[in-house]
């Protein structure tokens, strides 16, 4: 058997999978990112090893991904996450050509091949209003958190639209909404639907094709995967239990693709070259 | 009898009132927070700067309105646009002013005045809180600070930090992050300040600036935010203690030119 | 003598040194010497430096100026390179010129020189009209006359005539260097961790402010030390970049590239390797300028030839240089640029060759985004080619 | 139906021009015979509107201008499914959307809101921009078919003396220009089979010089108080109307037609506005998705527009003060094609002023346009997507106010309405009309 891992270091958590090369999960673990970048990776990691029941010598490849993929001391290859996403998106829904990417500091837009493959991209890393971190502010002006804003927005009935297009004019608006009385509901949603437009904005100007997948910890947020469907009018992947670990589990599987051609000798020569530096 | 006029400025943030006579003397302030209820903001504006001034309401002959919630002041006589009032606040105040520099709670203005304090051309962001009031805003709130504090705090600063977001929000964790590795206090609010004017400059220079310029709007009350600006435009920058009323005034003196026509 | 690695951290500091130092201090040494300042892409150096005018290309302010004037006089949707070098004008930092020459070859480029005109007090500025349309046989005795004002131009600046002879024997010096720099890129092809994009780069744009004949030395030492150099081949795909015709990427850019992948051949600094071939070196010089212009030059966006696709010219440089993909990058605002990338995008998914598109800015300082996007692509070439 | 009633509806009640209406008459039926025209065995031409139309009509060509093409995409509010299908494809949201719509429309299988557009069969650019150069090769990339540049150089006018002989130099680009139209055609010879008939082309020169005084007449119309058309919303649609009939007894007729509905609004007084309290110049052109809405946020408060140098630039040829000559017509064609743009000119007619090769001529030329139609102010629409047109504007701004010219800046686009932000042009209005109120007071006062 032939085991490698994925770690997706992220900003706001930090990701492991492990996966053997008929692609089966033998175990993932999750856990919030914190300031000490190679202890996140570490415990994740082992976390996920006890899992599955494994030690890190059954583990054949590493592959790191994520904002702080350079940082995991023990990866053998390295990739982007936008690299990793598109892979990952791929095998939990292999119709998928277009992949939206919400973490928590960046949104991100990628159309892909059957295979996978990155074509066209698009990011947004600048600016928060599209990103997770808006709605972990929201939730936390209004005393929620972030796990039971999802749910509470299903029940909006009449969204309280934000007209502002940053997310921090837009707080002066949510505070307008309170003040006025508004359910919090409605109140979520609109902040949603808001995050849910700049999300379609991005995926327009990679030429939208079908099917779309939403990858990141975004999508566990029920109301914001329905705010995404509504204001886009169709069906968006997500899959609700495999879904925060996409990047984990593409970086995963492309190293038992490396890991299969450098075996084969075929291609021992292009090892990569990020490698080679590590 | 002695003529009044006001002058009313619903800022998103803050709405300012100003009574002036007919001297073209300032009598009267109000300065109260917008709120969600605009149209109560100024009217209570205007009552604080009616009872400042000693006078009855009814005395005010003729109220301008202004500011971004202008059409929200139901009791004035007409509205001009914020742009022309503080063109003709700062004009008022320096005359030589051919550039003004408004930051705001929500927005930055650079406005180009002309001889007669007319608007020449102006920019304006209001699209983005970076660069603006709120920016300190949220600072001072995760900092635990009054806004009146970080303008006197970052001016003892030795070397101010680099802020490289330019979103508010991801500043805001990379205040936290500076705090953590331990940085003066002193330092990381300067780092701010001189982050808001960098935006600001950019900004500016498509008003070209060139000539006098003038610092106005709330955020000109805060000290640091002055030098910064300084630091940044290169050259000295006119503050009236009046600064954040600049909108309110250039409204009451329109408000005095048009009772004097009606009257 | 100094090490490859110190020879192009002198260029950088020279790249970078926005008070043109090098240019200034050539004035010193030659008090009767004369500048003259040309705005991309090409200019015949060749006439200036017969008549003893030091040539310097514009090219604009790097990543360092600060805009303060320059925003003001123009609009919002203009290239870089067309605003800082504006803004150089309007800080003085251009007074050491004695004649500034532009050409129309853009709709933004038309502006620049009657901005200038207009706002720099003491800069004379004229004009260097190339033919809008190389296909006909009309424009070489249409260049060949212009060449001829360019020399008047130049004489008035010179003070003394330019004669043809003085001519030739730049032409000479010129085709020397230009064959230098056709060796270092041919190295570079060869053995791309010997000499990278970034070092090339720098080297010719040292060329762009220096006397040829200095330059000539400086690219010969360069040359005898790169078999030395201990560096070794890292498995990097191979690329061509494209799209810095005129515009050029903060060396930073370049940089963030090679970290991921080779760059075998670029356009960086087109201008100055414009010409491909030796220019012949008997005959009218003038005339022999102006048929390498049209006839022994590479594409550019701005020269216009429907005899030849550029698309065809793009291609086969990847396939020289036996590159896996190409990187189309023009400059933000660069009409001519941006459309071209779209029949090239178009003609190299045709023939099944990967390319990434994204735009890049003089003044960018920010290279994240860059990093990533060239990494995800080198990544989708390396896990999924067969 | 939907756009009658629009033009028939008074703006703050004044009437309308009944020639707008007809204008749109004349460019729906330029387009809408185009498929005859080709299944009758014409030659398809894209030409652009300063192209040497009266040159091709000699071919029987068949004209079609890109321009007009995505402008009236623009003006139908259709004009951004195919401005996106061209982003789709790869071109850039930074680049003229005159072109990006017209690549739309190639990939929507030539299908226009005002009919289908028959392919190329040559296309011809000229010099006036040099984008035309990239979009006819845009076009040639989709069509493959025969490509013609005539080039005719552009010369800075010096404000220093010319070290070389410019007269020599404009003789010398006359000749080459000159040669160019020879070179031209023989090409549409060898495409049409039809051969060059001098007679013909001095036939169209002429009417073409009619219509430049019957154009210099109408353009002159506004000097009146009040102005009897708007220069942007009436005065685009005259151009449209003529510059589709360049060289033809139509277009004669039509600008008879405008000539004579001006002279009777100026007799009973009908204005553009109801009121007219101020006078403005408008540079560069409209912002064609939102072609009424612009002006008439002036009209509400009583600005009209009384020139653009549009009016001159969009429309080569058409001026008084260069009418063909007859007797040599390729080189007095040839000189209506460089004059706009050769530095020797010693003075360009005010009329010209676009700002981007004049020197210190280009702000005396505002001034003098400022004085010759009486204007209030200057309003600048800067054009996104426009370099030639708007890359001078901000530096035009900055002498022109020290100059005491009251200049408002304004941004948007000539085709993309996504760069038009309603808010942001109504504040900025809003604030300009204001300042122009208080100078109007102050002068009031003073002369009190
Ligand atoms: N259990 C949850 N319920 C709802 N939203 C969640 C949950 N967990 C994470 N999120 C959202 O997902 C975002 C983080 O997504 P993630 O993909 O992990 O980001 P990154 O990879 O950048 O660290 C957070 O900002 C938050 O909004
Ligand atoms: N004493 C102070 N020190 C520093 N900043 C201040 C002070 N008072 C007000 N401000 C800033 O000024 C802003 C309000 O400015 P103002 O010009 O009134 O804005 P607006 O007109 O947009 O409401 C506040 O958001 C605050 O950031
Ligand atoms: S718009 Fe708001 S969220 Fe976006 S960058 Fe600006 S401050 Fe940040
Ligand atoms: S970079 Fe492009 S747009 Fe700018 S001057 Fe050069 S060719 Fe013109
Ligand atoms: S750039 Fe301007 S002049 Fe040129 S084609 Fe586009 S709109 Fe017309």
């Amino acid at each position: 058997m032939t085991i490698t891992a994925g770690i997706d270091l992220g900003t706001s958590s930090t990701k492991a999978v492990l996966v053997n090369e008929r692609r089966e999960i033998l175990g993932k673990s999750i856990r919030r990112t914190g300031s000490n970048l190679e202890l996140a990776a570490e415990k994740t990691y082992q976390q996920a090893l006890a899992q599955a029941g494994i030690t890190a010598g059954d583990v054949d490849y590493v592959a790191s991904t994520g904002f702080g993929r350079s940082t995991v001391p023990f990866r053998d290859i390295q990739m982007t996450d936008l690299t990793a996403h598109g892979q990952g998106a791929r095998v939990l829904f292999p119709g998928t050509r277009s992949v939206m990417d919400i973490g928590a500091q960046s949104t991100r837009a990628m159309r892909i091949e059957p295979t996978g493959q990155v074509k066209l991209l698009r990011m947004n890393d600048k600016c928060a209003a599209g990103a997770g971190t808006f709605l972990v502010r929201v939730a936390k002006y209004l005393e929620l958190t972030v796990e039971d804003i999802g749910a509470l927005a299903l029940k909006s009935t009449q969204p309280q639209m934000i007209s502002s297009v940053c997310a921090v004019l837009a707080e002066s608006e949510i505070i307008n909404h309170v003040t006025a009385g508004k359910q919090l509901e409605d109140i979520l949603k609109g902040a949603m639907l808001s995050i849910a437009s700049r999300a379609q904005a991005l995926l327009k100007r990679i030429g939208l094709e079908q099917e779309v997948t939403l990858t990141g910890g975004i999508g566990l947020n029920a109301g914001m995967l329905q705010a995404l469907e509504e204001s886009m009018k169709q069906k968006i992947n997500y899959h609700a239990e495999l879904g925060a670990y996409t990047g984990a589990l593409g970086a995963a599987i492309l190293a038992q693709v490396r890991l299969r051609r450098l075996r084969g000798g075929a291609d021992v020569e292009r090892t990569s070259a990020l490698a080679a530096a590590a | 009898m002695t003529m009044y006029a006001a002058g009313v400025d619903a800022g998103s943030t803050q709405t300012k009132g100003i009574i002036f006579d007919d001297q073209m003397r300032i009598v009267g302030r109000g300065l109260v927070d917008t709120g969600a209820n605009t149209t109560k903001a100024s009217e209570r504006a205007f009552q604080a700067a009616v009872r400042g001034a000693g006078i009855d309401p009814g005395d005010v002959k003729y109220t301008v309105g202004t500011g971004y919630g202008r059409y929200k002041i139901t009791f004035g006589d007409t509205q001009i646009t914020e742009i022309t009032c503080h063109a003709k606040g700062a004009h008022f105040i320096f005359p030589k002013t051919r550039t003004v520099v408004d930051i705001g709670g929500q927005d930055t203005k650079g406005i180009r005045v002309g001889q007669d304090g007319e608007v020449a051309d102006f920019v304006m962001n209001d699209k983005c809180a970076a660069g603006t009031g709120r920016f300190l805003g949220v600072a001072a709130q995760v900092l635990e600070l009054s806004l009146d504090d970080l303008g006197p705090i970052s001016l003892k600063a030795q070397r101010p930090v680099d802020i490289s977001s330019t979103c508010t929000v991801f500043a805001e964790t990379e205040i936290l992050s500076y705090l953590a590795q331990k940085k003066k206090l002193e330092d990381i609010l300067m780092g701010m300040h001189k982050a808001i004017a960098a935006r600001t400059v950019s900004l500016l220079q498509r008003v070209g600036m060139n000539e006098e310029l003038t610092f106005t709007g709330g955020v000109s009350r805060n000290a640091g935010m002055v030098v910064a600006l300084q630091e940044a435009f290169e050259m000295p920058l006119n503050v009236s203690e009046e600064s954040q009323y600049i909108g309110a005034i250039g409204a009451a003196i329109f408000a005095l030119e048009r009772a004097a026509v009606a009257a | 003598m100094a090490t490859i690695d110190e020879i192009v951290q002198r260029c950088q500091d020279q790249v970078g040194d926005l008070a043109f130092g090098y240019v200034r201090d050539w004035k010193k040494r030659n008090p009767q010497g004369k500048v003259m300042g040309y705005f991309p892409v090409y200019f015949p150096a060749e006439i200036a430096h017969a008549g003893g005018i030091l040539p310097v290309a514009i090219l604009g302010g790097g990543n360092r100026i600060k805009l303060k004037q320059a925003d003001a006089h123009m609009y919002s949707f203009m290239c870089s390179i067309c605003k800082s070098t504006v803004e150089l004008g309007l800080s003085g930092r251009l007074a050491f010129l004695d004649l500034f020459v532009g050409s129309p070859i853009c709709d933004a480029a038309r502006h620049m020189p009657n901005l200038m005109q207009r706002n720099v007090p003491g800069l004379t500025i004229d004009l260097l009209y190339y033919p809008g349309n190389l296909r006909t046989e009309l424009a070489i005795p249409y260049l060949h006359r212009e060449f001829n004002r360019i020399r008047q131009l130049l004489e008035s600046v010179a003070g003394h005539a330019i004669d043809d002879e003085v001519i030739r024997r730049s032409v000479c010096l010129y085709n020397e260097s230009r064959r230098l720099v056709r060796e270092i890129y041919a190295i570079r092809r060869d053995s791309p961790w010997l000499i990278l994009a970034s070092e090339c780069y720098l080297l010719v744009r040292a060329g762009t402010f220096m006397p040829v004949e200095e330059h000539i030395d400086l690219l010969r030492e360069v040359l005898a030390q790169i078999p030395d150099r201990h560096a070794r081949p890292i498995d990097k795909i191979r690329v061509v970049y494209e799209g810095a015709f005129c515009e050029q990427p903060p060396v930073e850019f370049i940089q963030a590239l090679e970290e991921v992948c080779y760059v075998v051949d670029d356009d960086f600094l087109l201008g100055s390797r414009l010409i491909r071939e030796d220019v012949p070196e008997d005959g009218d010089p003038l005339l022999n300028l102006a048929c390498s212009y049209r006839d022994r030059s590479h594409c550019s966006s701005v020269q216009h030839d429907l005899r030849r696709l550029k698309s065809d010219d793009l291609l086969a440089k990847c396939r020289s240089a036996e590159a896996q993909a190409v990187i189309l990058s023009p400059a933000k605002f660069c009409e001519p640029g941006l459309d071209d990338q779209v029949h090239h995008l178009k003609r190299f998914d045709r023939e099944g060759i990967p390319s990434l598109q994204m735009e890049f800015q003089e003044r960018m300082k920010d290279f994240d985004g860059v990093r990533t996007q060239t990494e995800t692509f080198a990544e989708a070439i390396q896990f999924y080619a067969n | 139906m939907s756009e009658q009633t629009a033009a028939q509806v008074a703006v703050n009640g004044a009437q309308p021009s009944a020639m707008r209406a007809k204008a749109k008459t004349l460019v729906k039926n330029a387009f809408g015979e185009a498929w005859k025209a080709k299944e009758a065995g014409r030659k398809i031409c894209y030409c652009f509107v300063l192209g040497p139309a009266e040159l091709l009509r000699c071919f029987d060509m068949y004209l079609i201008y890109p321009e007009i093409s995505s402008a009236q995409m623009a003006a139908k509010k259709t004009s951004l499914p195919y401005i996106q299908k061209a982003e789709d494809y790869g071109y850039s949201a930074d680049t003229c959307s005159y072109v990006t719509a017209d690549v739309g429309l190639y990939l929507s299988g030539n299908q226009h809101p005002l009919g289908h557009v028959p392919p190329p069969d040559l296309v011809i650019n000229d010099t006036l921009c040099n984008t035309y150069y990239k979009w006819t090769e845009v076009i040639h990339d989709f069509w493959k078919c025969p490509v013609f540049s005539i080039d005719h150089p552009v010369r800075l006018k010096r404000d220093e003396k010319y070290p070389y002989d410019i007269e020599e130099t404009y003789q010398q680009d006359k000749q080459y220009v000159v040669k160019q139209l020879l070179e031209l055609i023989a090409e549409c010879e060898k495409l049409t089979g039809i051969k060059f008939d001098p007679e013909r082309f001095r036939k169209n020169l002429e009417f073409g010089n009619q219509m430049s005084a019957l154009w210099c007449e109408i353009i002159d119309k506004t000097r009146n108080a009040p102005t009897p058309f708007d220069a942007v919303l009436d005065g685009y649609g005259y151009i449209a109307g003529m510059n589709t009939h360049k060289g033809t007894a139509e277009g004669v007729a039509y600008l008879e037609a405008v000539k004579t509905e001006l002279d009777q609004r100026i007799v009973k007084g009908t204005g553009a506005v109801a009121e007219e309290r101020f006078r403005l110049l408008w540079m560069s052109a409209p912002c064609y998705p939102y072609f009424r809405k612009i002006p008439e946020m002036f009209h509400q408060r009583g600005a009209t527009f009384v020139y653009t140098p549009q009016f001159m630039q969009g429309t080569r040829g058409t001026y008084r003060s260069k009418m063909y000559d007859l007797e040599r017509p390729l080189e007095s064609y040839a000189e209506s094609m460089l004059d706009y743009f050769h530095g020797r000119n010693p003075r360009q007619a005010p009329q010209w002023s676009m700002g981007w090769w004049g020197g210190k001529d280009d702000i005396r030329n505002h001034l003098d346009l400022m004085r010759r139609f009486n204007a209030d102010g200057i309003v600048f629409h800067a054009i996104k997507s426009c370099r030639l047109n708007s890359g001078g504007f901000a530096d035009l701004r900055e002498h022109l106010s020290r100059e005491g010219v009251p200049i408002l800046m304004l941004e948007s686009d000539i085709a993309d309405p996504r760069f038009f932000s309603e808010a942001q042009v109504k504040n900025r209005i809003e604030a300009f009309m204001e300042g122009l109120e208080e100078r109007k007071y102050y002068r009031a006062r003073a002369a009190v």
